[in-house]
């Protein structure tokens, strides 16, 4: 047993840490020329990664940095369902191309096999939901429906359909996150061929892109923390540091306490994120929820013990609680996974 | 015991209603459950209305031109306007300044101050917190020097609510710098058009304005717009906090938005059922709805206590600590119901998009759920209330 | 809106709280000549209460005082379907006449139209479990269904069966609240017929007595706060008393706020105690879940705050936690109810 | 990172499970799995089979006839022993006491009393709390004389666990009346046969008997029986405390309790379903399980940097916290899921009754609910915890 990270993993967190430290504004090519895309794929598919452990030290790392980048969107997620239908990620992984993905509708809530949107032939229409980074994608991979009502996980296609494709209509807006996403409405708008049956290949890609979020989200409790720490022993009200009341200070325990066990899930959801089914989704599914319940746990009480200060926009912190909060709303909730978790082991 | 409401109660609430119906448009009201930000002049116009009816100051007493209801009365009225979305009675002047002046002015300011309030003339806001000062409030160190016929103000104040909207300001400084923390401090009004203040919005993580800084440097504030005598503006202070309690329990508020939780819950799917029947979903649902069953029962046991003339007094700390549980608890659920929906986070079309698709009719949950973290922070953090109430059991178990 | 007891309510509190002040060992006789049984039936069945508020005041007191005394087993449940049958409750409301109520069974839990003891003409055969106050009754009332399959409502009698009539078999044990119950046996043991459709009889009997149960509850509750904030009080450590640490005082705040919402909703279940269902039930459900959460916290942060000593079955302490949190197990517990209300907010 | 156990580990995983499977009767493990008390006789015999193999006194060196295991070892084996509801090796004697002789006693006492331990001639218990030192360890009050080679003890303790089937107890004794809180503190062995001691049993509100009150009357104690230092048994006491906190987090009782509360709602019945499908129910275990996945890999990460020899600090205050927590959820789970069968209180047959009917087979699930309220009060409560962890960050946040 070993809970250190290996040589690699530790200089790729090393130089995205001191990079990500100067950085602002637009990282993406930065972060391509760094390798971080790279390191999100595996080696025959032209990366050096791809594992869990690799997806947790790239997206613990983004999660500290106080930047909204849409790695996991336009990059993670695309490239897993490009990879798992043989095409080509190279473009992707040297930071040329972005690609999004248009799955989620709002029928379907966080459920991966609820899809609505038709496919006549290769025609599609149907609307899209929340998709996060649509506006800056070249391209966009949309799941349609060839076959099968809408409940069953049969019948699901992937198509690529171009940006300025006809009958494509997208409207952006910015997200609570940070960033930015689009509801995609598709009418009669033609796709090339991806995959016939797409709905592993989303599960799969899926689970990596949950690991991706709760990493992220593990990267910015412990900057949260350390913010409302560090505010403890500074900020003084009655003539002593709030620190020093155990109103405030018992609680920070409570809410450290929790980003432990946030942490060990992460690790845990890393280590199994090869295994098979439906042991990976089990663990994905209980650290999602854990994650879930201790994000909303630190993002209030941080914001708490801060006071008004941490409900402004300028101050980090309240960025920091988004981005802990929203994670919720990403691939799949508390709830979601609490239950997915049960009916996974009763399976 | 009889939790029954008296049948003139049942009249009122039948008037209430009647008056919402006809009065508040229906526009106004989405703005509000949608959590929309509403404009200065949505605030003005339903003001006036309410001034119209002789609603607006429903705690004052009819000889400064209030309703001067009784608490069951009030309770039913502001439930009312809660569950009918209307938008809030801004309380700065009414419920707060006002009730000051009328204890403590003097005649004149009575005369001139309080007819401005109730006709809009006025958007009071209020000057105490400090970047120093916060839930020590005492701590705050502006200071207003005597010169003359006038007070010298120098200082800043912050979390100024809606200051951006108002063109008086009442504040506390410091009158005498030497006296221990609570003494020399003095109660003052101040028009915000004096040269010397600087306003400076600041933007909040749901995006919106609604609190800002004032900066105060060698603002001259005539000696006649002090409230009662110097240095004894935390006496005022105090007495204002205790009138601000009214409806602290907000639970109409929360009745209101559970209803818009069920709502939405109605209308979302999963697993293309109506989330409403997921059980989880239902479990979270019906906790808080029973804890708010309590917490109204609570609150009626405390009007009742204070329309029998007994003044609240720990009572209240349980009322907001309790009270801006369950609050902030709906707006996490209504942020839950909407799942993915719940992202989008300009769709009061702020940043020049169109209004952003909102297939659940949920308007901003998440930018709410945000907001509403400021219930256990001001008017006494959470932790002040439970300290004052840990404070009183101690003294009572001695 | 009043909610002040009415005089007659105020009396009988104050006359059982002196009672009950002086009292110990078996006070059964004390309280019937008290009238305190009587104050649990209405003036047509023989007794000079019987609603809501009468239950509330009576059980509230028996809660505080630091007695074990079935009222509720051995008087007012078999009462209330006694008078639901048309029986005579005189003896019964005087003292003189022990009655229990065998219904629950291992398999229904706490669903109280689950039934398999059978009846066979009046012949009844089964198994009832924790039968509290048992032992101490004259007689049983038994439920068993002459007809349909244990998961419906009708076919559910009620029998009137001696406490030494052939083919029942007792076993009595301690129980955890304080006081006894039994397991009970029944093999084609004869009964006297009382009702041949109990289940509404049972449904309106059980909805009073979880009120008393609730109102026992939070009688004990506010015994239980009232010794840990006297406690903060004089117990000293580390040079203080213990109650000037927030770790402990700011909690035992949580635990008051509780306490008083317990205390609404015992009002609000006794002022609802006579509605219509599901009105009733859903105010009865609301009320069990609530004060079922609450008693738990109540309990264990009270035990907690005294440390050890709260752990002794000498203290006095320890015995009101074991009461408060056992009631969960009376009637429907948290969980139970929760789904009660859902069910009938549904309806 | 790589969080799969060695060969080796999986090797000894099996050998430890063989020696279970082998050694470890069915209806003692029965009775641990039911929470029936142990009596005397059943910790000896299970002292006495370890003993045998080698395994009593997992973290002693060899050379004092221990099996001086690595923490992964020690962690693999307290899981095993616990999943297979073995019952717990008394601490007092192994845990406690022989690490702090084996560091600070003397030749001749490690010579005579670390084999009397392992062969099971002594039966140890501890004295260190006293009514007025409960969380404030250091306030202890009992006095230790020194009266020619002898010391005369006068004082009580209390909580002093499985004291009644002790014939020795180490205790903390105040040697200097007129030193600081902390020193003046020694650490003294004391034979229980000694006229002037009198035990005390104290009911628990589980009904059952496991602490003790002990007084001391003019006991006279051989200064031999001194450990180490006079007046630096603080400094014993504390390196002991540290040795207490060997599976602080008690993840394997915590997997043997989950075990068993599925197992129970299975058998539980509502509605004619399984109770593990009832989904509320459902909600409760998976919300456990998962923290409890959690705790394990958190417990594996500290139990890993240990044997990487770094001294784990305030991770155990964590280990402390969380781990109790979870333990207590899950004795909450197993009353609620046994329904009304958590009544009846007396299966043990302590009244003279018959073992009362236990339709679910789940043992005295009410008992082990109330009893488990002391994992967060003994061994430093959650509080004491909490404000270690609160100092140490506010120094590290410095």
């Amino acid at each position: 047993m070993n809970f250190e990270l290996t040589e690699e993993r530790q200089m790729l967190q090393d130089s995205l840490r001191r990079y990500l430290a100067g950085a602002s504004g637009d990282v993406w090519a930065g972060l391509a020329d760094l390798g971080v895309i790279g390191a999100l794929f595996p080696e025959e598919k032209g990366g050096y990664g791809g594992a869990g452990f690799d997806l947790a030290v790239v997206f613990e790392e983004l999660g500290r940095a106080d930047l909204d980048v849409p790695l996991i969107d336009n990059a993670l997620l695309p490239g897993l369902l490009m990879t798992a239908a043989g095409q080509d990620v190279e473009p992707l992984i040297a930071g040329g191309q972005k690609i999004a993905v248009a799955h989620g509708e709002t029928a379907a809530r966080y459920d991966l096999n609820w899809v609505e949107t038709r496919a006549d032939g290769d025609l599609l229409t149907g609307e899209k939901c929340v998709v996060v980074g649509g506006e800056a994608a070249d391209v966009l991979i949309v799941s349609a429906r060839h076959s099968g009502t809408a409940d069953v996980q049969d019948g699901i296609g992937l198509w690529l359909v171009e940006r300025d494709a006809p009958g494509l209509r997208l409207q952006g807006y910015e997200i609570a996150q940070g960033g930015r996403a689009a509801e995609v409405s598709l009418t009669d708008t033609p796709g090339t061929p991806l995959m016939t049956e797409g709905y592993a290949a989303i599960v799969q890609a899926m689970a990596a892109a949950t690991l991706a979020e709760m990493a992220q989200t593990l990267g910015a409790m412990d900057v949260a923390v350390a913010m409302t720490q560090e505010y403890l022993t500074t900020r003084k009200q009655f003539g002593r540091p709030i620190g020093s009341f155990q109103a405030l200070s018992h609680r920070l325990v409570d809410v450290m306490v929790a980003v432990e066990q946030a942490r060990s899930m992460v690790i845990l959801a890393a280590a199994h994120l090869e295994a098979e089914e439906p042991v990976r989704g089990r663990h994905i599914s209980a650290a999602k929820n854990l994650i879930g319940r201790s994000g909303r746990l630190v993002a209030e009480e941080c914001i708490q013990m801060h006071g008004g200060i941490g409900m402004t926009e300028e101050y980090a912190l309240g960025r920091y609680a988004k981005r802990i909060v929203m994670a919720d709303h990403r691939f799949g909730d508390t709830d979601h996974h609490l239950e997915q978790f049960i009916a996974l082991g009763a399976a | 015991m009889d939790l029954n409401f008296t049948a003139e109660d049942h009249a009122f609430r039948a008037e209430v209603k009647a008056f919402l119906a006809e009065k508040l448009p229906a526009a106004l009201a989405d703005k509000v459950r949608l959590n929309q930000g509403l404009s200065k002049e949505d605030h003005d116009f339903w003001h006036s209305q309410l001034n119209a009816r002789g609603w607006l100051a429903t705690n004052w007493p009819k000889r400064f031109g209030g309703a001067e209801w009784g608490t069951v009365q009030r309770h039913i009225y502001e439930e009312e306007c809660a569950l009918a979305h209307a938008p809030r009675v801004v309380p700065f002047g009414l419920a707060m300044l006002g009730p000051v002046l009328q204890k403590f002015g003097s005649e004149a300011q009575q005369a001139h101050w309080l007819p401005r309030i109730l006709n809009g003339q006025d958007w009071w806001c209020q000057g105490y917190s400090e970047p120093g000062a916060g839930s020590d409030l005492a701590a705050l160190q502006t200071r207003a020097l005597r010169d003359g016929d006038h007070y010298v103000v120098n200082g800043q104040k912050t979390w100024t609510t809606l200051g951006q909207h108002a063109n008086m300001i009442f504040c506390l400084v410091r009158t005498d710098p030497d006296a221990k923390k609570q003494e020399g401090i003095s109660f003052l009004l101040i028009d915000m058009d004096t040269p010397g203040i600087e306003v400076r919005p600041i933007t909040l993580i749901d995006g919106g304005v609604e609190v800002n800084e004032v900066w105060f440097t060698d603002v001259r504030v005539p000696v006649e717009n002090l409230v009662g005598a110097e240095n004894k503006g935390w006496t005022y202070a105090k007495y204002l906090l205790t009138h601000e309690r009214t409806n602290i329990a907000g639970v109409g508020f929360s009745r209101a938005g559970l209803d818009t939780v069920k709502r939405i819950a109605i209308r979302a799917r999963s697993g293309g059922r109506p989330l409403i029947e997921n059980p989880h979903f239902a479990a979270r649902v019906a906790q808080v709805e029973i804890d708010l069953m309590a917490m109204s029962t609570t609150n009626l046991r405390i009007v009742s206590k204070a329309a029998a003339g007994q003044a609240p007094g720990i009572e209240s700390s349980l009322l907001k600590i309790k009270g801006t549980q369950i609050r902030q608890e709906i707006t996490d659920l209504a942020r839950r119901a909407v799942g993915p929906h719940a992202m989008p986070f300009a769709s009061d079309g702020v940043d020049g998009n169109a209004p952003v698709p909102d297939p659940l009719d949920a308007g901003a949950v998440a930018a709410s759920y945000f907001n509403n973290r400021k219930l256990s922070i001001f008017g006494g953090s959470n932790e002040i209330q439970r300290e004052i109430y840990a404070k009183q059991m101690m003294r009572d178990a001695k």
